[in-house]
């Protein structure tokens, strides 16, 4: 395992502030679908990813359209960053007609397959052998296309992961496993159920994986890291597991006011925000604050008009929960 | 009278009334301790009993059942907590193949007295991974008791039963019901597994529930009262050990029967009752036997395609009406 | 006239015939390849198709039904197979949570176009692990279609089907068929999924069978026979999607129903049928409807205590006697 | 992770003659099972333990009488070695009332409770978290017992063995998970689905075990990492990891010729035969023929014997399968 300590190269300030852009529209959606959970217009629960937008934005730009992105209930990042838009989002965690999965999914089940985006899983660690599995899938159709499965460090002490390193290993499969590590599960810290210090990298040896710790708020890190990790797979050299430092900034779902991390901790990771790192580094780089703005004032009109279009889409139709079991489109079991 | 009391906090209570009276009793699962749970239905466990019986768990649900097992044959009497029912599929050999057949296949060598604890059923918008009735799964298999209680009172008492069984129980607790109240348990209160209840008596039609499905039957009754429909309700309680008896018996009295599952129609446990009955039930039958179950399909998010497929009161309701006209 | 082919072999000839067809089809399992399966069902496939097409794969049931579901998503249409059925259990996550709502809790963006084959039922002394039949677990989840056939000819139509299928399918193959013959399948046999079949007409009592307890019921059928008992037997083939019309329609002409399952009574899928008949075909019923399943045990090892608890020739005659004499 | 190349340390003649015969004990039982599977009077299969030997009898030999075992389908060896006679072995083998399980298990789940041998458990590696459990109570009981789990190679790549190696360490259980690495899983070589060179070992450090690799034919290197083992659970160190390369002298089960495997690895293979090897090394301790076929006669004869008594035994009655489901020893599920 490595732990890559070395300032993210340089990167031009056009492509930066694009990732700036990207991370500013999830955090500006999570707000909003907070605000509607809150106001009563999102109902079963929500697993906000704000804090997290660098692994997504920054792992989603070192990726190809065509690429395959697996993502858990903790997913709202992962789709935007892979082209859904929050106003789809939105509207089905408002179980709206025009949600992206038709309000059938609900907020952990978020999927943008035209975009190979291709599901938010929340059966912890359920989704890495898929992940290999559309790997395998890739390889044997010769197409050079790359999974990413991203999961949390409490996947990594189930049966799954271990079983999906293996497999991933053996048969040299593209595939990146991705751990966002923000340190918790649901209300308890991880370390104290691990047996070792890097809950996912500390594991990969074990199956012979290269390993890598990046800080998960540092889009550039992970951006570069995910760049390697993908060159090698395509090389066909196998899998890579990443392991991004991360926080969440809102408690694990619903209104859970994550009390149970110490407040320090929480100065110390807001300190941290990825999106002030971010807009640091813009500023070393000559980008001024007009330019800053200007991003900042288009993507809460994007978000502002996403709500809007949410709120004012058709609620689903109650017949829709009788399609779509079968290819067929029906959900006859008998005759 | 006493204040009444939530389903939620009959859990703990329960818990900690047994953790009281035998220090071999044990519980483990994730976030039970400092959180109190994720459904707070472990509150107040961990500060009363302290970290020797309180053990948060890693996600690992088949190390979790899988030790409670061990523990189960070496002594200890475990409580093991899955978080939501959906889970128990990631540990479904345990229940399948090794706790339910351990004593038998050893020549009853070796006894597994646990209890695997689960937050069941759907309702609340959790999706189609976080929202099924699943007692249908471990009815499948020989060799575990299934207790599913519908009010406070018989969590606590049913809860000593399960802890106190030498015989492996799954226990499955309504996440619909954890804020709806009732009577508190008195001390000392057991509830015998196995034992159905009428929860209302009727002439007309008898409607066979479970958990969930009580109190939407105890509504649709309610209703139909008002159209001089006489329900009777049974509170199966258990569907292993599972009192046919007492459906028996009520039909032979209305000769009219209605099941109420919420798990689906295809497998459901309602299937099992209903080829009991329509066998040794046949000659007391005036017409014929129905079953209001969840749709064949998965639960999905929004809660008005929820309803279409999960029961309600209104599908009971309608359901009892064209049975009592038949 | 051909001669006649083994049930064993049917499966690896339907699974060549899918192969040849169409190059997406790719085939992983435990032992499969150079060793031709453990049940020597997959012999040939390796040699034929290569090791780009036959994977070997780890004991890791989850990564297999896992793996074959990311590639069911992505374009291919794998055939996973996973030893002994009882193993479903260790893989049942896939079977119950991911694969079956993939489809509908993305609003029908994705399909999953993959078989699980596996060895399933007992009859062989094999034990408590490797001796049930789990149809009904796989039953108690919509979203899945479940194929079990009873004969070589419906072992490579039904693969056919099965392997062409954009829906998922667990597809049982029964051990104690294996070494079973009959009729080989002719070129480009399909058996469409979900089509019943009067595997012997007759006018006093319906048997409804599905695999193995067809044999079973058509060796009743032939003693009953002797005593003109007329037994009509429905070999329903698959059990979602359920062919209860063919069944039904039986029952209206023989008004006499008994469901012959090899799993456990409680839970077993016979319950959902019964409860079919017991509501549509109530009027059609001169007698109780009956069931002959497992018994609610484990399965024993010693043959002379598992042929009590599974169904045999005599248990369904007797039953089919009563059933007549009513 | 260590591999032990040290000669292990001298034992006095005594107590070797005495592992020797325990090992001729299973050696000569699996020999008796084979012919009497081949006459027809085992039914179902069997899993024989020829060439396992010194891993059931050095580990057992270093054990506390009242400490746990955790076996597999192929237990036999551990069954005996922990004190279950041949005759009730053969006899639950050949469906007799007079099994150790009442003809109610077979050959794949001897078990002998009254010894803590708690099971043979045929689904691979679910007997691992299991063991752990038993650690866990031993630990919260106080009773300084420690749990042992004897899996195959095959069981390492199934997602059971991680989650209880995470608990057990985490928790730092008294358990000891004993790899028979005999190569193969059923047909197929372990090292050709398998992600590292060592199945087992190379595993351990993901869950901050300590491993050792041993000679799984030497009865003393067995034994000793095993008392080394034992020591570190007894003083609250925690689990273990060790791996003891072996082969089988049968196929797989059954009737299996196992011809998968090349003939100048089985001749390798047979050549250190964990007997001959033992045998070597009494000799060099001085024991001379006379003693050695003296055991082997009474070897000889203790099987011959628990074959007639098993024979001989009354068949299991098949009202049986009606007892003993519930701890009342009843099977009745409903009124
Ligand atoms: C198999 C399984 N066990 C338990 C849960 C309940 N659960 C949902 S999220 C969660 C915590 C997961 O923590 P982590 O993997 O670190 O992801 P994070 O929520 O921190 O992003 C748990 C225990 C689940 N969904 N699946
Ligand atoms: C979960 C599971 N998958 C597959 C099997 C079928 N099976 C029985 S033994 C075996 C090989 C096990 O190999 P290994 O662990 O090396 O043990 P060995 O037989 O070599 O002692 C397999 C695949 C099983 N019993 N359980
Ligand atoms: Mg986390
Ligand atoms: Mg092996």
């Amino acid at each position: 395992m490595t732990v890559s300590t070395e300032q993210s190269a340089a990167v031009d300030a056009a492509s930066l502030l694009d990732l700036y852009q990207q991370m500013l529209l999830i955090r500006e959606t999570e707000k909003a679908a907070f605000d509607q959970f809150m106001s009563g217009k999102v109902k079963g629960t929500t697993h906000l990813a704000a804090g997290h937008e660098a692994v997504a934005v920054g792992a989603s730009s070192a990726l190809r359209d065509d690429d395959y992105v697996f993502a858990t209930y903790r997913g709202h990042h992962h789709a935007i960053a892979r082209g859904a838009s929050p106003g789809e989002c939105l509207a089905e965690l408002m179980s709206k007609a025009t949600g992206l999965c038709k309000a059938k999914g609900g907020s952990m089940h978020l999927t943008k397959a035209d975009h190979n985006m291709l599901g938010s899983y929340a059966i912890v660690g359920a989704h890495l052998p898929i992940a290999a599995g559309a790997a395998w899938s890739a390889k044997l159709r010769g197409t050079g296309q790359v999974a990413v499965a991203f999961f949390g460090d409490g996947a990594t002490n189930i049966g799954a992961f271990h079983e999906a390193l293996n497999l991933a290993s053996v048969w040299k499969l593209p595939v990146i496993f991705v751990c966002e590590n923000n340190f918790y599960m649901e209300y308890t810290p991880i370390r104290s159920v691990t047996s070792v210090a890097h809950p996912a990298a500390d594991r990969a040896s074990a199956n012979a994986l290269p390993a890598e710790v990046v800080d998960g708020n540092d889009v550039v890190a992970v951006h570069e890291a995910v760049v390697r990790a993908a060159e090698r797979a395509r090389a066909g050299n196998g899998p890579t597991l990443i392991e991004a430092e991360t926080y969440r900034h809102y408690g694990h779902s619903r209104t859970d006011p994550g009390k149970y991390r110490p407040e320090d901790e929480v100065a110390y990771w807001m300190e941290r925000d990825p999106l002030r790192i971010t807009r640091d580094r813009l500023g070393e780089l000559g980008v001024d604050r007009d330019a800053l703005e200007a991003v900042e004032a288009s993507v809460a009109k994007t978000v502002r008009d996403a709500v809007e279009e949410a709120l004012g889409a058709p609620d689903a139709d109650p017949a829709e929960a009788f399609t779509d079991m079968w290819a067929d489109g029906s959900a006859t079991w008998r005759t | 009278m006493a204040d009444l009391s939530t389903y939620r906090d009959a859990v703990s209570e329960g818990i900690a009334r047994e953790m009281r009276r035998d220090p071999d009793v044990v519980c483990l699962g994730e976030d039970i301790g400092a959180a109190g749970g994720v459904f707070k239905t472990t509150v107040g466990l961990l500060d009363e009993f302290g970290p020797n019986r309180v053990w948060d768990t890693p996600i690992s649900e088949q190390a979790i059942v899988g030790a409670a097992m061990g523990a189960a044959m070496t002594g200890l009497r475990p409580v093991a907590e899955i978080m939501f029912s959906d889970f128990l599929a990631c540990c479904y050999d345990y229940l399948a193949n090794e706790i339910p057949k351990m004593r038998y296949m050893t020549g009853g060598q070796v006894t597994v007295p646990l209890v695997v604890r689960t937050a069941n059923g759907g309702g609340l918008g959790f999706g189609a991974q976080h929202s099924q009735a699943v007692e249908n799964w471990v009815f499948t298999v020989p060799g575990l008791k299934i207790a599913a209680p519908s009010n406070p009172a018989d969590v606590v008492g049913m809860m000593a039963s399960a802890i106190r069984s030498d015989d492996p129980v799954v226990f499955f607790e309504h996440k619909g019901l954890f804020a709806s109240k009732g009577e508190p348990a008195p001390s000392d209160h057991v509830v015998p597994l196995g034992e159905a209840v009428v929860a209302r008596p009727g002439s007309d039609v008898t409607i066979a529930a479970l958990a969930s499905t009580v109190p939407l039957a105890l509504a649709a009754a309610d209703r139909l009262a008002a159209d001089d429909i006489s329900v009777e309700v049974v509170d199966l309680r258990c569907l292993v050990p599972l009192d046919a008896r007492t459906v028996l018996d009520s039909v032979g009295r209305t000769s009219r029967l209605l099941v109420v599952e919420e798990n689906p129609f295809q497998g459901g446990w309602g299937g099992t009752l209903v080829s009991i009955v329509a066998d040794e039930g046949f000659e007391t039958l005036d017409a014929p036997i129905r079953r209001v179950a969840a749709d064949c399909v998965p639960l999905p998010f929004a809660d008005a395609l929820e309803d279409e497929v999960i029961p309600t009161v209104d599908k009971v309701v309608d359901a009892v009406r064209r049975l009592a006209a038949y």
